[in-house]
């Protein structure tokens, strides 16, 4: 093993190492719940077929002579429950934990706990990536493929494979499967996309692939129709329509404005100028290459202030991660106050003493 | 110290980088301490524009984001309830976005529940919750919500709702504040409802990249912009210099508690915007070094070649 | 017939929905073809989801290099979607709490919200707060005053970087009252109105052309390529 | 000033103006009514979607001495008589449905006479009703069900009945009835808070509330069941008494205020005004009305358009009249220039420097004996810039194909990397070397834009391709591909038309194609010359940008100097047509 090998490895076991006993120690990273009972009830009347469930204790439940009874008294097949856990914070918990004891409906989850950090490794892991590719971020980047791709996939036939393809051609079957309140009529005019969905998909075939490029014409002929009309509708003439403006600006009062004049030019010498610098028939030379050229100023300027306005985006969304691993991983810092309530004490604080008294 | 500078490995900038975020992070996090934010007017203008309104008002409050971009917006949407729950104005909550109401959820509870107990749901604000149609959503309750809107979030009629007897339309509102991330958000709420109805305010707060998009409508259309984090901490500003008595952190006997300059200690849910300035400051010190700093070799080089 | 058909399918698709733009009762159709259109990309998902399966395994049977983290790949691929198409762990929704499938598949607390919560959000954030780094190699490696372009180009981002932070209000803020059109907010404002609205404009108009032409030579067949290769 | 003074007539005199005399204003605010303004002609709007009603009316012979603004009214709308009498049989059916008794086959004529008619307001797509719709699809396809299974599963009969009574509590109120029910619902909110909160509060302390909210369960249940009773009964209360004050108010024409209009100086001039009332529903009959207010705000009598007017829904759309003609010209320019290209005439274009650089980029790869990265963009096909990348894919490989150079197509969307393996294969065939073609190197990664960025920051460190191209849509990880690639030293050029992302592309990679070249850069790298021909008919676009901006700019300058230089009447007409040209040619 080579030598600066061996003193990272150290450096990294190290940091682990501290990291685990933060957690060991101090708890650091745990996640906490609330339990929310949700009791349902069936108040349909004896002979109707269909159900009728309600919350019980819910508003509605008040009319119902079925929700005067204690819920665990209410026959099994009436009733239906499950809980649910709402995200906690250890405040909470702790000021529960004095006041209601064994009753605590706050507690601590176990993979919420794992959760935070699966979370903060992951983390960890993809910004070991600046250093240098290794290992750690291979892990991270084959979950992350995997994960997205999966998720993508669900979603997509959750919400649109079900309800827009099965939903539309078969509602019957999706009703009493998926979709209890879907009660639309079948609408024929969707077998369109999934006939061009397996003409797609033919090229799983060996023979006749040929026919997956029907749907692929489909998708880009009425893409092009789309994008033709809407950009010169939305982008084109609007854009036009924003530019013509009066080089001689009228204040509120009826005068003369000279600044805003200067910027109403200064706009329309812009737009041209840009204009120009787009122009493919001519050759930039004399002066078209001029103007072309002032087009190109006024490019640059508009990069630099977009650049400027993003920088200050990335640098919060990276402050956010630290915050993270900081505050709900770590536990080193508590601005908001989530576990020790009207407490300012934080272990970054004592660390900042300590050294301050050493 | 020129050598080095001109081979820089790249991960030095990326580890003066961390410790330009993690440090103020750590050190702002440990002490409380945050740098004083000095309002440009745009901030201003929206801080007045709600301030200005007579107690009681009609806000509406369109919360287009979700949890994507909450590290930017939700600082702007926390104060914007704050100020205008402070004001005793009446407050619409509604969304463009599907995940919106639970972000207007999420502030209700944060603010309004935790802080306004005294506010009552209908009477002092609503959850009118999130429809689908992006600007024609917009296009229709400019003229009458009920077209759209027959209940709130929670299923409650219309008609019974203490506080949505008084509106028919978003005309009848005394401002609009939109806390936006793309689309729709306050690109269309301008075009659809103040270029049209030019007696509509509307302040906005938005996300950095959206912002240069939307200077073009100051102040005709929009009255005030918040732009990204930076925007939100001036904002937070001049509310906790209005109303921090109320927003301090309480000591034992539930008085607020002030700080060795004399100034009320804002508790933490209040200053995440001027909390994470503290970062960015330093980092975007950090780029104007690096700009500069590698122009500087650029140009000792360029004079180096020049000699040869 | 291979080639002409999909061409064919192509002009009447494209002309069919510019025609529909231009009467009240067919100006929905454009909304129809875009649902059309989630739908074959949902099913396109077999394609792709199919595509990543056999690459990984083939990784994996031909033992390559870094073949383990096909593995992993397959394997997190494999959970999720088990998890999310499968609905398990979800409970019943609250309107029909007797019907199992019921629930919506991100219902809060279930392990497909644990995959996005703690396994996709974290890693997606993270890929994205890279930037912060990345943003600053390039303005310290890119942003040189080479020419008259370069040096309005880094000069504008200089003045918007400073302009947003406290340093910025701090370092101009003296100037009197009839210099404020120059304190650095004011001048970033101007910088957004005035040279950021006009280049942005310009740009948006070329690229509303640029599509519309591209569109055209689609439409007309003129640009053929995505339509691979083939006898006539 | 005096300078802009002369210009400003001048203006208007070239504007083909006639000479007005100025007016003088007599501001007498008296108490007197105006007089009303008179011959109100209301006419549906030619060529729109049904929802829009041209108003025209001579002005007050009081103006403009006294005259502040016009008052435009309507009345609310009513239901056509059909449309309640088929909610007065919805009702019958839905009570049919209910009563168990009822036999069969009454109620299958019941289903059959009023089937048609419901099927009629499913198929109707009426935009702003679409929930009424929706309800009523929904109706159709339980009661088809219902009549389909022989009318004997009961499962089906109650979904059936539950779906109509749906049906009937969605169906939407005309605008007479939603002020009716407006005002009901505000009288039995009053009655409901008067007797319970009280109640409530002496039933149970103050804090009635928190113990309702909190402790539900604690409340006895005859205490509830006798609160619900006292609910019951405040709300018949309620209901009876705003049947009342329905019924008092009788059925006479209710008039909605449109808008408040002042005249401007062209009305005035002309004697005549003209608004168009928008928003209006295609299926509903409206009466118009207008009256003056005068400066002491007091309102004439009211003119009346003689006839009731219905807006009609026409086969075109003349709103988009001007967006046609542009689209023909812009598509007509393009589509003569590829024309003439094809005659052989020959076309001059500019150079773009990018896309030599292709060239070289895929020379080099071949020289170091590494591959090339091509990325599409992370949007799905359904985007035009992504079709703009495929097409530059297809000169790409073609080139790597002819130098023997590797090609390597990740992609975040399925549809893509079908499209991508369709064209690199018809390239590689073209190229003459159709052996040489592996699918396997064109690739699915994931939809998620940060897992397929990670994957592509890993792969190009791993892999150090010698080119890469980012040809599509980019957001926010341009920068990552851009610098990464930057680190391996590879040859990037990169081409989209996401503004935002420009200035990370331009920052970090060799060669840009800004916005509006990537679109012509596919049409450069085939080489053909009638692909040529549609920049000129871009360039012919711009033309027109740059003719209609300046055109625009004079009119609305000349409009600023009308106003500086007091020219009332002038500015009136300059104004007139600024608006005609920002409302109706570029809308």
């Amino acid at each position: 093993m080579k030598r600066e090998t061996l003193i990272w490895t150290m450096v990294l076991l190290f940091g682990a190492l501290l990291f685990l006993a933060n957690g060991v120690m101090r708890g650091a990273g745990r996640a906490y719940v609330k339990e929310v009972p949700m009791q349902f009830v069936n108040v349909a009347e004896p002979g109707e077929v269909e159900a009728d469930w309600i919350r019980y204790n819910s508003e509605l439940a008040l009319d119902e002579a079925l929700c005067t009874q204690r819920f665990e008294e209410i026959p099994p097949e009436l009733r239906v429950s499950w809980t649910r856990l709402e995200k906690a914070e250890r405040g909470e918990y702790l000021t529960h934990q004095a006041t209601e004891g064994a009753d605590n409906p706050y507690r601590v989850s176990v993979s919420r706990t794992i959760g935070v950090w699966v979370a903060a490794l992951f983390t960890l892991f993809l910004f070991s990536f600046l250093y240098k590719d290794n290992p750690l971020y291979k892990i991270a980047e084959a979950s992350v493929v995997g994960v997205s791709a999966a998720y993508w996939m669900v979603i997509g036939f959750w919400d649109v494979i079900v309800p827009n393809l099965f939903g539309k051609v078969a509602p019957g079957i999706v009703r009493v499967w998926a979709i209890p309140g879907l009660e639309d009529p079948p609408n024929y005019w969707y077998l369109v996309p999934l006939i061009l969905g397996i003409m797609l998909l033919w090229r799983l075939v060996p023979k006749g692939s040929w026919i997956g490029r029907w749907p692929l014409a489909f998708v880009i002929g009425t893409t092009a129709g789309i994008r033709l009309i809407g950009f010169i509708q939305a982008d084109f003439l609007s854009q036009i329509r924003n530019t013509v403006i009066p080089v001689v600006a009228v204040d509120q009062a009826g005068g003369f404005a000279f600044w805003d004049s200067l910027k109403n030019a200064i706009v329309i010498i812009g737009v041209l100028a840009g204009l120009v610098y787009f122009f493919f028939s001519i050759e930039h030379k004399g002066v078209v290459g001029k103007t072309a050229r002032l087009g190109i100023w006024f490019l640059m300027v508009t990069f630099g202030a977009a650049f400027g306005y993003t920088v200050m985006g990335r640098i919060a969304l990276f402050a956010i991660r630290l915050e993270f691993l900081f505050d709900d991983w770590l536990w080193l810092i508590d601005p908001t106050m989530k576990r020790v309530p009207d407490e300012v004490v934080t272990a970054a604080a004592t660390l900042l003493t300590a050294l301050g008294a050493g | 110290m020129y050598e080095f500078f001109k081979t820089l490995d790249r991960r030095w900038i990326f580890l003066m980088m961390f410790l330009a975020v993690a440090v103020p992070i750590l050190i702002i996090g440990a002490t409380g301490r945050t740098f004083p934010e000095e309002p440009t007017s745009l901030a201003r203008a929206v801080f007045h524009a709600i301030e200005d309104l007579p107690e009681g008002s009609k806000v509406l409050l369109s919360y287009d984001y979700d949890p994507a971009s909450e590290g930017e917006l939700s600082p702007m949407a926390t104060m914007f309830a704050y100020h205008c729950a402070a004001k005793r104005h009446r407050m619409y909550f509604m969304a463009l976005w599907p995940v919106g109401p639970q972000m207007v959820d999420d502030t209700i509870e944060n603010v309004l529940k935790k802080d306004f107990p005294e506010l009552e749901y209908g009477k002092d604000y609503v959850n009118l919750g999130y429809k689908s149609g992006y600007e024609g959503v917009i296009k229709v309750i400019i003229t009458d919500f009920t077209e759209l809107y027959t209940t709130d979030t929670r299923g409650t009629p219309w008609g019974t709702i203490p506080m949505c007897q008084e509106v028919s339309s978003v005309q009848d509102m005394d401002l609009l504040v939109n806390v936006s991330a793309g689309y729709a958000g306050t690109k269309e709420w301008v075009q659809y409802a103040v270029t049209p109805y030019p007696k509509l305010t509307m302040v906005a707060g938005c996300t950095g990249v959206q912002a240069p998009l939307l200077y073009p409508y100051i102040p005709q259309q929009l009255q005030g912009l918040l732009g990204a984090i930076k925007g939100a901490a001036e904002y937070e500003a001049l509310v906790t210099e209005c109303y921090g008595a109320r927003m301090a952190r309480r000591d034992a006997e539930g008085n607020p508690m002030v700080d060795d300059d004399g100034m009320y200690v804002i508790r933490g849910k209040y200053t995440e915007g001027i909390r994470r300035m503290g970062p960015q400051l330093v980092a975007h010190l950090l780029m104007i070094l690096l700009i500069i700093v590698g122009n500087v070799i650029y140009f000792v080089e360029r004079r180096k070649e020049g000699r040869r | 017939m291979k080639r002409t058909i999909p061409l064919f399918i192509t002009a009447i698709g494209g002309f069919v929905l510019i025609a529909a733009v231009f009467s009240g009762y067919t100006q929905s159709w454009g909304e129809v073809a875009a649902i059309w259109f989630d739908v074959l990309a949902a099913i396109a998902y077999i394609l792709g989801g199919g595509n990543l399966m056999k690459i990984h395994l083939k990784k994996i049977s031909d033992r390559t290099e870094g073949w383990a983290y096909s593995v992993v790949t397959i394997i997190a691929f494999l959970a999720t979607l088990i998890i999310g198409l499968g609905k398990i762990g979800v409970n019943p929704s609250e309107q029909f709490p007797d019907y199992a499938w019921s629930g919506s598949y991100r219902e809060v607390g279930g392990p497909f919200w644990w995959i996005y919560e703690y396994a996709f959000k974290p890693l997606t954030a993270t890929m994205f707060a890279m930037l912060a780094f990345y943003v600053a190699s390039a303005a310290f490696r890119a942003f040189r005053a080479k020419n008259l372009e370069a040096v309005l180009l880094l000069g504008t981002a200089f003045i918007i970087l400073l302009g947003r932070t406290y340093a910025g209000v701090w370092v101009t803020g003296w100037l009197p009252d009839w210099l404020s059109g120059l304190k650095l907010e004011n001048v970033t404002v101007t910088i957004m109105k005035v040279f950021n609205t006009a280049g942005n404009r310009a740009i948006m108009i070329g690229i509303a052309l640029g599509i519309a032409s591209t569109s055209l030579r689609v439409l007309l067949g003129v640009d053929r390529s995505y339509l691979g290769g083939g006898e006539e | 000033m005096k300078v802009a003074r002369v210009i400003g007539v001048f203006c208007v005199m070239g504007a083909a103006l006639a000479v007005f005399s100025t007016r003088t204003v007599h501001a007498q605010a008296t108490g007197d009514r105006p007089k009303p303004p008179w011959d109100l002609v209301a006419k549906d709007r030619p060529w729109d979607k049904g929802e829009k009603i041209d108003l025209r009316w001579k002005l007050s012979p009081d103006d403009p001495d006294t005259i502040a603004f016009y008052r435009v009214y309507r009345s609310l709308a009513t239901k056509p008589a059909e449309q309640v009498e088929f909610e007065d049989r919805l009702e019958v059916l839905v009570d049919l449905f209910e009563d168990l008794d009822v036999p069969p086959e009454q109620l299958r004529a019941a289903i059959e006479e009023l089937l048609p008619r419901l099927r009629a307001a499913a198929a109707s797509e009426h935009g702003r009703h679409c929930e009424y719709h929706h309800h009523a699809r929904r109706a159709v396809g339980a009661v088809e069900r219902y009549l389909a299974a022989g009318m004997e599963n009961w499962e089906l009969n109650r979904r059936a009945g539950k779906a109509l009574s749906t049906l009937e509590n969605a169906i939407p109120l005309s605008e007479v009835q939603r002020e009716n029910e407006e005002l009901e619902t505000s009288e039995e909110r009053k009655a409901k808070m008067h007797l319970t909160e009280p109640v409530l509060e002496e039933l149970f302390g103050r804090q009635w509330k928190e113990m309702w909210e909190e402790r539900a369960d604690e409340i006895p249940a005859d205490v509830r069941m006798w609160l619900y009773g006292r609910r019951i009964a405040a709300e018949a209360e309620a209901e009876a008494r705003a049947r009342a004050t329905a019924a008092a108010r009788g059925d006479a024409v209710r008039w909605k205020l449109v808008v408040e209009l002042e005249p401007k100086a062209l009305d005035v001039h002309t004697g005549e005004m003209t608004y168009t009332v928008e928003m209006l529903d295609r299926f509903q009959e409206y009466s118009f009305k207008v009256s003056a207010v005068n400066r002491a705000q007091v309102e004439s009598d009211a003119v009346t358009a003689a006839a009731r007017v219905q807006p009609v829904r026409q086969i075109y759309d003349g709103a988009r009249f001007a967006l046609m003609v542009i689209v023909f010209v812009i598509c007509g320019a393009v589509m003569f220039f590829i024309q003439m290209a094809r005659s052989g005439r020959p076309l001059k274009v500019r150079t773009i420097a990018g896309l030599s650089a292709v060239d070289e980029a895929v020379g080099r790869a071949t020289e170091m004996g590494r591959s090339i990265l091509f990325v599409a963009g992370i949007q799905d096909m359904n985007d035009i810039q992504t079709i703009a990348g495929i097409t530059v894919l297809s000169r790409v490989s073609k080139l790597a194909a002819e130098y023997d150079a590797r090609v390597e197509v990740p992609t975040a969307r399925s549809l893509v990397m079908t499209a991508a393996r369709e064209t690199v294969q018809a390239a590689y065939l073209e190229a003459g070397r159709p052996d040489a073609y592996r699918r396997d190197d064109i690739y699915y990664v994931t939809d998620e834009q940060f897992g397929f960025v990670a994957y592509l920051q890993g792969m190009m460190v791993r892999e150090k391709p010698a080119a890469c191209f980012y040809m599509g849509t980019f957001f926010a990880e341009s920068l990552i591909l851009a610098e990464t690639g930057n680190s391996i030293g590879a040859i990037q050029i990169a081409g989209t038309a996401m503004p935002a992302q420009l200035p990370f592309f331009v920052a970090a990679c060799d060669y840009t194609l800004i916005g509006e070249e990537f679109f012509a850069a596919s049409a450069y790298l085939s080489g053909e010359a009638h692909q040529l021909g549609s920049l000129k008919g871009q360039d012919v676009g711009k033309l027109i940008v740059g003719i209609m901006v300046v055109a625009g700019v004079i009119v609305a300058t000349a409009l600023s100097i009308a106003v500086l230089a007091d020219h009332t009447v002038g500015a009136a007409y300059l104004e007139a047509i600024v608006e005609y040209i920002r409302k109706v040619i570029l809308t």
